[in-house]
């Protein structure tokens, strides 16, 4: 029974890790830096609540979401692949104008600094704490499929092949008559809507946007990105494992063992870890952040 | 300052006020804050303007730019402020202000440092009415263990705590009560789906009530309270609407009842400066009992309980404000 | 001679110039669709906008404030970017600067005198910055490590410990700041022109300017500058001409870092003489937007880093027309819009270059 | 112009000879930005023929086939496949006409392995999954018929540099390529991978296909071409039948003058032959038992020794990818050996850096001057500056007055145009950017000179420069080690020739003794 709580929290955390990281890997694999997770994550939530709330159902709310991922990624492809600026630039960028633009916006429709109103969402009321409750949110099934239907598709079918491709080699790929830039521009769109279904999953659980609210999940995926060194399946485990983390920091909390902070610091560090090659280097896909 | 040449004309008071981060719509202090300016709007006339300041330099600025427009009286809300207003008191004398959890100093002595006569500390009794939502948690629970949730860990919110761990202790000596903070940065208190998770363990674990103290992150909690059908108790202001049904009480702080009471008192000539804190006697914090939330609380415990307020208020029982 | 030697003043003044105020521009148009969404008139909330910052020395003052921690965080992000690395930590950096300038100004005795305590704190901060910098330098020139993830993971780590020390140790109780500091006090400007009253600009303005220059003059005018961009430039032709690229990187990061570090000087030591959790409210982040506006210059990065705090204080004064976060907007805008218009710009230029000396050396010949 | 002269006298071989054209391009030109890269040009190769592309580095030959295979569009003039207009088609269209090339550099994805290279942009599929079973016996069964021998399942990083180059053609064939085009094949293979290249073209022909090949090596160009196109500056200034030519014309029709004039040209040389064994004690650079290991690990100098002497030049011929580039990098110090010593006069200067190497008297004119030789975005001022910083430094820091002085000086003696110190190196044409690093290299100090390729891309006005340079610096007594991939050019300059094979010295022989033909068996690792 404890172990099914803390499996089922652990899969509940980690439902916008896993489809942030999906998109990330996508984005990373044709070739762009991945840093605009949170904004899109960000946008997501937003786009969540919005649609639900003016549309009247969170599916709505859903489909509002993936446009306003859509719109991030759009805004990312038109500076980085239309105006080859820089992709490290163009992510940070990108979240600094969702966290401002989401607030303005909260503003504008809901006046209000830090939060919306209640919006419909998925559970709720009375719908309990059990496996049924947790798998009747749409949102953790596309969330616990993303990765290994990624993995298939990257490494079962043309289309992956020629995204590993590009990733690694764009001009290898050009000259074979592959599509460079259009598929750079397909991962990133896909990266946004995977990664602003992860925010509309906080949101839409939550019933409510509030100002901020995925709090740097956008970059606990990326750490789950180079901690799992690019592969979906290790990539989905690393998310797991920084949600495992937490549900244990979660559950242990009241004991004091370890100070939470340093609990939450872990996918950082691990991260770091990775990069320093301190077990296993973790190299990126070679044309990574190149201008195409 | 920028706005100086445009004084305000009319009779009627000038408030300014100048919110914490969260701003207005947090359904919490600033709501409240926001509140008190309203009825004064509405009772007294009064034209009220509020400011939200980003961090850092901008509370004073924010601060300043009210000021020198030559509002009746300037209004920060939230101990961040602290030593911005008194810095403003200082430069506008003619100018009244009053700072809602106003942190004061206190000299070798331990006697707190004298306030300028133009500033007003507005501080207020969180662990006496934590204490009473305590008790009646542990009354109404059903449960050995319950739920304390606080957003940042820090000293402010451990008062809530300590309030809310005395209430319980003192009704149920073998009661366990399980604390849980979101996090030790400021985003501990915008993070609503970590008070969700929580929230949630602790239900799980067999906590049927819990409070929170800990801003946008507790809408995650009343969140987990309608998940699982059980209760949650809301904080600074009656939080009723997020979890109809699911919330037991809330511990109100009377904020807007304060600001409303400042600026009253600046328009009838009887300001004074100096600490004005809000307790239980002052009915200045207290816990919500309306027609919301009369059928949850039975009677016995609402005997139980305003016998221990006045306990409280009689001084026959001291409530910690430190864990 | 002279026509080329003009073109290429010309050309430069061009490059330098052409793409922050296109980008400048680009972000005032989305600022007037925004502020019509809100039904106020683009010209009134600017005019406020100006009048409430360059409009009176308050004002102003408040700009300057602003003004000095933007130009240390965009020195810090110019000065690794000139060796071709990317410091996204100055958020941390800076954190971590404010802490040990605070720190040191508690430690010290209350007779220090004031020259060396405003010393003491201030190489404690370019110390802790230069420290935090190094982490990310050494892991970059050891193991290859990308400097751009392991700041991004660090500026986490740091706050978080910083947070941790301050809330679970330090803190005045009920607050989120350390003690008042024994020694180390900057003056405020409005202490010696009346102006300037209330406002928190103080002398590190000066510090930083000093900083600027000494950056011009590090970059631009030393052999390690030389080196240093030419890492940066080519990391190939660099280490042909003798330059440990590895090395180089490092320094680069530990001067970034210092750079950052002392931005922390302006909050503790010339404003509120503590380490407030928090003070660095994004102005790591801003210092990216200040450098790329600025070109990586020192003296672009003064004038972007006064455009920037202006921009900032801006959004305080029109509060009362339009939420401040129209401000945040802006920023983020602008730092798109350069960071698109500055390549784009580069590659018309660098053609109509190649186009005018191709032309050129043709006449010539023939 | 000469060139077009030339380019009308031969006849068009295929014309004659009535067979159908597999390409036609005329008139093509290219430009990118300011560069011209083609002038309209002419080619014309009859199905079922090696045709040879030759011209000196920068002639415009990959250009030219980037156009044919879709990777650019050509700024004017047509182009005819088959018979068929295919001016301005992309990629997609050409791969779909059978036209497919082989790039100069490879276009492979590491990563990935040799059967999902083949099959890139054109899978197999099963439903909708990449039919990776079939991706394999596909290429193992393409491998078989041509003789084109790599295991699929390798990934290409794994593979050495002539197995990639088969998964190159391979990868073209596996299009169904009927015209396809070579840039540079050989330039990175050993001589029996050269062999086993020419069979599979020559069997490739056989089944009717059509072959261009773009060589520097006219022996090659000898060997397996039917017809010639030679292309000089942007232009094709000749069109030539393989039988009916010799490798001096061709070489003619490459520079536009001719080449036995520069093998005539070679000045006694100083040194006599008696310095022709190595091993005297006062060399000016001396390399004993050097070993290096190369970027894949592998051993690409082998226990290398030799001497230059002071007022010699030391000329390493061969074909490039034999261990030179290695070689200077770890004289000049950019790269560490395995095992040896490297002397510079009677200094080791094996443990020193390449700042210690340069004071100690090291010169060194790198091959490649975009990446290596020149900060594109610096002044020709700052670039007369690099590796020398620290002599122009002084309290406070930079001497910027002495370094303008020194840049005008230079600028002057090198006749660098123009003549603007305060100019990027990269607005300079290629000639101008050399001219900035021989003035570098040569115009301080120095007691051995590394020149690596030094004319490579340089027009003649600038390579008669630079080989006075050159020869200016033996007759004022310094050791020059001279590395080309032009034999023509080694042969004219120095006084004592090895050929480098394999990360040896194949032979080290007085000048006076090679010609082209003695040294060419060696250079091919025949000798
Ligand atoms: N993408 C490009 N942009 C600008 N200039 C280019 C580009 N590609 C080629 N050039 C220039 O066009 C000219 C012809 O280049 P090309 O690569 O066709 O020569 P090449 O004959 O293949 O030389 P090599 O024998 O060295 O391969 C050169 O001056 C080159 O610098
Ligand atoms: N690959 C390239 N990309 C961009 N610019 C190039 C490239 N190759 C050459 N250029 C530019 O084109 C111009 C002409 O270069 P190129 O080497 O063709 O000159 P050139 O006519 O051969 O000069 P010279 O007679 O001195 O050799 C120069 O400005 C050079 O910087
Ligand atoms: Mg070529
Ligand atoms: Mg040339």
């Amino acid at each position: 029974m404890i172990l099914l709580a803390f499996v089922l929290q652990t899969i509940r955390i980690a439902i916008p890790y896993l489809l942030a990281a999906a998109g990330g890997v996508i984005s990373e694999r044709v070739g762009v830096i991945a840093l605009g997770l949170e904004g899109m994550m960000l946008a997501g939530a937003f786009g969540a609540v919005l649609g639900s709330y003016y549309g009247g159902s969170a599916w709505v709310g859903l489909a509002c979401a993936m446009l306003a991922g859509v719109i991030v990624a759009l805004i990312m492809a038109l500076c980085t692949l239309r105006y080859r600026a820089d992709q490290v630039v163009v992510g940070i960028a990108v979240n600094l104008l969702v966290i401002g633009a989401t607030r303005f916006f909260l503003r504008l429709s809901f006046d209000s600094a830090s939060n919306s109103p209640r919006v419909d969402g998925f559970g709720g009321e009375g719908s309990g704490l059990g496996v049924m409750a947790s798998f009747s949110n749409p949102i953790v099934w596309i969330g616990l499929l993303a990765l290994p239907v990624l993995g298939w598709l990257l490494f079962r079918t043309p289309f992956g092949l020629r995204v590993r491709a590009v990733g690694e080699k764009p001009e290898a790929a050009a000259t074979l008559g592959v599509p460079v830039r259009s598929l750079q521009l397909r991962g990133l769109l896909l990266c946004g809507i995977l990664a602003s279904l992860g925010g509309a999953y906080l949101a839409l659980d939550q019933h409510q946007f509030t100002d901020s609210m995925t709090a740097g999940r956008g970059f606990i995926a990326l750490a789950a990105i180079i901690f799992g060194r690019w592969m979906p399946l290790r990539v989905a485990a690393a998310c797991l494992l920084f949600a495992a983390a937490e549900t244990l920091q979660i559950q242990l909390q009241g004991a004091q063992l370890v100070p939470s902070q340093f609990v939450e610091l872990i996918p950082y560090v691990l991260t770091i870890v990775a990069l320093a090659g301190v077990v296993g280097k973790s190299v990126p896909p070679a044309a990574l952040g190149k201008a195409q | 300052p920028s706005g100086a040449t445009i004084a305000p004309e009319g009779e009627g008071l000038d408030i300014g006020i100048v919110f914490d981060v969260g701003g207005r719509g947090d359904k919490s202090f600033n709501d409240g804050a926001y509140l008190g300016g309203l009825l004064a709007a509405d009772s007294l006339s009064a034209r009220v303007r509020y400011i939200e300041p980003g961090e850092g330099s901008d509370r004073e600025a924010g601060l300043r730019l009210l000021a020198a427009e030559g509002m009746d009286l300037v209004l920060a809300v939230g101990f961040i402020f602290t030593d911005d207003v008194l810095t403003l008191a200082k430069d506008y004398p003619d100018v009244k202000f009053a700072g809602v959890d106003y942190a004061l100093s206190f000299d070798d002595a331990g006697n707190p440092l004298p306030l300028p006569d133009n500033l007003v500390a507005l501080k207020f009794r969180e662990e006496e009415g934590s204490f009473l939502v305590g008790a009646m948690a542990a009354l109404v629970g059903e449960s050995k263990k319950v739920g304390f949730i606080g957003g940042m860990d820090i000293g402010l919110i451990h008062k809530f705590e300590a309030g809310y761990r005395a209430g319980v202790m003192h009704v149920c000596p073998d009661c366990e009560v399980l604390v849980q903070y979101a996090g030790v940065t400021p985003e501990a208190f915008k993070n609503p789906g970590k008070g969700k998770e929580l929230a949630l363990s602790q239900y799980n674990q067999g906590v049927n009530v819990i409070y929170h103290a800990s801003g946008s992150t507790g809408l995650g909690v009343f969140e987990a309270a309608r998940t699982t059908g059980k209760l949650a108790i809301g904080v600074d202001a009656d939080q009723y609407a997020e979890a109809p049904g699911h919330v037991l009480t809330s511990m109100v702080k009377g904020i807007d009842a304060a600001v409303f009471d400042a600026a009253r008192a600046v328009q009838d000539g009887t300001f004074q400066g100096g600490v004005r804190v809000f307790g239980l006697a002052e009915r200045g914090v207290g816990y919500v009992y309306d027609d919301n939330n009369r059928a949850l609380i039975p009677d016995s415990v609402r005997t139980r309980l305003q016998a221990l307020e006045e306990d409280i208020i009689a001084g026959r029982i001291r409530v910690p404000s430190t864990r | 001679m002279s026509a080329p030697r003009e073109h290429g003043i010309l050309m430069r003044a061009a490059q330098a110039l052409l793409a922050p105020v296109l980008a400048v521009a680009i972000a005032m148009v989305v600022g007037d669709l925004l502020i019509l969404t809100y039904g106020e008139s683009p010209g009134t909330v600017y005019a406020l906008l100006l009048e409430g910052t360059w409009g009176n020395a308050y004002g102003f003052g408040q700009v300057l404030y602003k003004t000095m921690t933007l130009i240390c965080t965009g020195l810090a992000f110019a000065y690794a970017a000139r060796a071709g690395l990317f410091n996204v930590g100055a958020e941390g950096q800076l954190a971590a600067g404010g802490f040990a300038a605070a720190l040191i100004g508690l430690a010290l005795p209350v007779a220090t005198p004031a020259v060396a305590a405003v010393l003491l704190c201030t190489a404690g901060a370019m110390g802790a910055g230069a420290v935090t910098g190094a982490v990310p330098g050494v892991l970059r020139a050891r193991f290859g490590a990308s400097e751009v993830i392991v700041t991004i993971m660090l500026n986490f780590i740091v706050l978080a410990l910083l947070n941790y020390a301050v809330a679970s140790h330090l803190a005045v109780p009920e607050t989120l700041h350390t003690e008042v500091m024994q020694a180390g006090f900057v003056s405020r400007l409005g202490a010696f022109l009346p102006a300037f009253a209330g406002s928190a600009a103080n002398l590190t303005i000066v510090i930083a300017v000093i900083a600027a220059v000494v950056a011009w003059w590090a970059m631009f005018r030393t052999r390690s500058g030389f080196e240093l961009r030419a890492v940066g430039l080519q990391p190939d032709a660099a280490e042909y001409g003798g330059v440990n690229v590895p090395r180089t990187w490092l320094r680069a990061m530990i001067w970034s870092g210092a750079f950052a570090g002392l931005g922390g000087i302006n909050f503790v030591l010339g404003y509120k003489h503590y380490y407030e959790e928090g003070f660095a409210a994004g102005s790591g982040f801003l210092g990216i937007a200040v450098a790329l506006v600025g070109r990586n210059h020192p003296l672009g990065i003064i004038a972007a880093a006064l455009l920037f705090a202006t921009l900032s204080q801006g959004g305080l004064a029109v509060n009362a027309l339009v939420p401040k976060q129209l401000v945040d907007i802006l920023q983020a805008v602008v730092i798109l819009a350069v960071a698109t218009t500055v390549p784009e710009v580069q590659r018309l230029l660098q053609r109509a270059a190649s186009a005018a000396v191709r032309r050129g050396s043709t006449e010539q010949t023939t | 112009m000469s060139g077009a002269a030339s380019s009308s006298a031969p006849l068009s071989a295929a014309a004659e000879a009535n067979a159908p054209l597999a390409v036609r391009m005329r008139q093509v030109c290219k430009h990118f930005g300011a560069v011209q890269a083609n002038r309209d040009v002419n080619l014309e190769v009859a199905a079922g023929e090696i045709h040879a592309l030759v011209g000196e580095n920068g002639a415009g030959k990959s250009t030219l086939m980037h156009i044919l295979s879709g990777l650019h569009t050509p700024s004017s003039g047509t182009i005819e496949v088959f018979g068929r207009d295919a001016t301005g088609w992309d990629t997609n269209a050409a791969i779909a006409a059978g036209v497919g090339m082989v790039h100069q550099h490879f276009m492979l994805v590491p990563t990935l392995t040799v059967a999902e290279n083949l099959v890139l942009g054109r899978e197999p599929v099963r439903g909708i999954q990449l039919d990776q079973m079939r991706a394999e016996s596909d290429v193992r069964s393409l491998a078989e018929r041509t003789g084109l021998r790599v295991d699929p399942s390798r990934t290409i990083a794994e593979l050495s540099v002539g197995e990639a180059q088969r998964v190159e053609i391979l990868k073209v064939l596996y299009r169904g390529a009927r015209v396809l085009v070579l840039d540079e094949p050989t330039a990175v293979l050993s001589p029996p991978e050269v062999d086993e290249l020419w069979t599979v073209l020559r069997g490739l022909r056989a089944q009717g296909d059509t072959i261009i090949i773009i060589t520097h090596k006219l022996d090659e160009v000898v060997a397996i071409s039917d017809t010639i196109t030679v292309m000089r500056d942007g232009r094709s200034v000749a069109r030539l039948a393989t039988a009916s030519t010799s490798p001096q014309e061709i070489a003619k029709a490459m520079v536009g003058r001719d080449v036995a004039l520069a093998l005539d040209a070679r000045v006694g040389s100083a040194s006599p032959a008696t310095s022709a064994t190595a091993g005297s004690a006062n060399a000016a650079l001396s390399i004993r038992g050097l070993s290096v290991l190369g970027d894949r690990g592998n051993l690409v100098i082998d226990a290398l020794s030799f001497d230059v002497q002071p007022g010699e030049i030391f000329g390493i011929a061969g074909v490039e990818g034999n261990g030179q580039s290695e070689l200077l990098d770890v004289i000049a110090g950019l790269r560490r050996a395995k095992s040896g010593t490297v002397h510079l006069g009677n200094a080791d200067v094996t443990a020193f850096d390449v700042r210690s190497r340069a004071d100690a008297g090291l010169s060194h004119i790198p091959e490649d001057r975009h990446r290596r030789g020149l900060v594109l975005d610096y002044s020709i001022a700052d670039n007369l500056l690099l590796g020398q910083q620290h002599h122009f430094s002084n309290a406070m820091g930079l001497d910027y007055g002495r370094i303008a002085e020194h840049a005008a000086t230079q600028v002057r003696t090198f006749d660098i145009r123009p003549p603007n110190p305060s100019l990027a190196a990269r607005t300079l044409s290629g000639g101008n950017q050399q001219k900035i690093v021989i003035a570098r290299e040569m115009g301080r100090p120095f007691t051995v000179l590394l020149a690596a390729q030094p004319t490579r891309g340089v027009d003649v006005g600038a390579i008669e420069f630079i080989h006075a340079q050159l020869r200016a610096a033996r007759a004022d007594g310094k050791g020059v080690l001279l590395v080309s991939a032009d034999l023509s050019e080694v042969l004219a300059l120095a006084d004592r020739i090895a050929v480098m094979y394999e990360g040896r010295l194949a032979c080290l022989l007085p000048a006076s003794a090679c010609t082209a033909e003695l040294l060419g068996p060696y250079m091919t690792g025949a000798a």
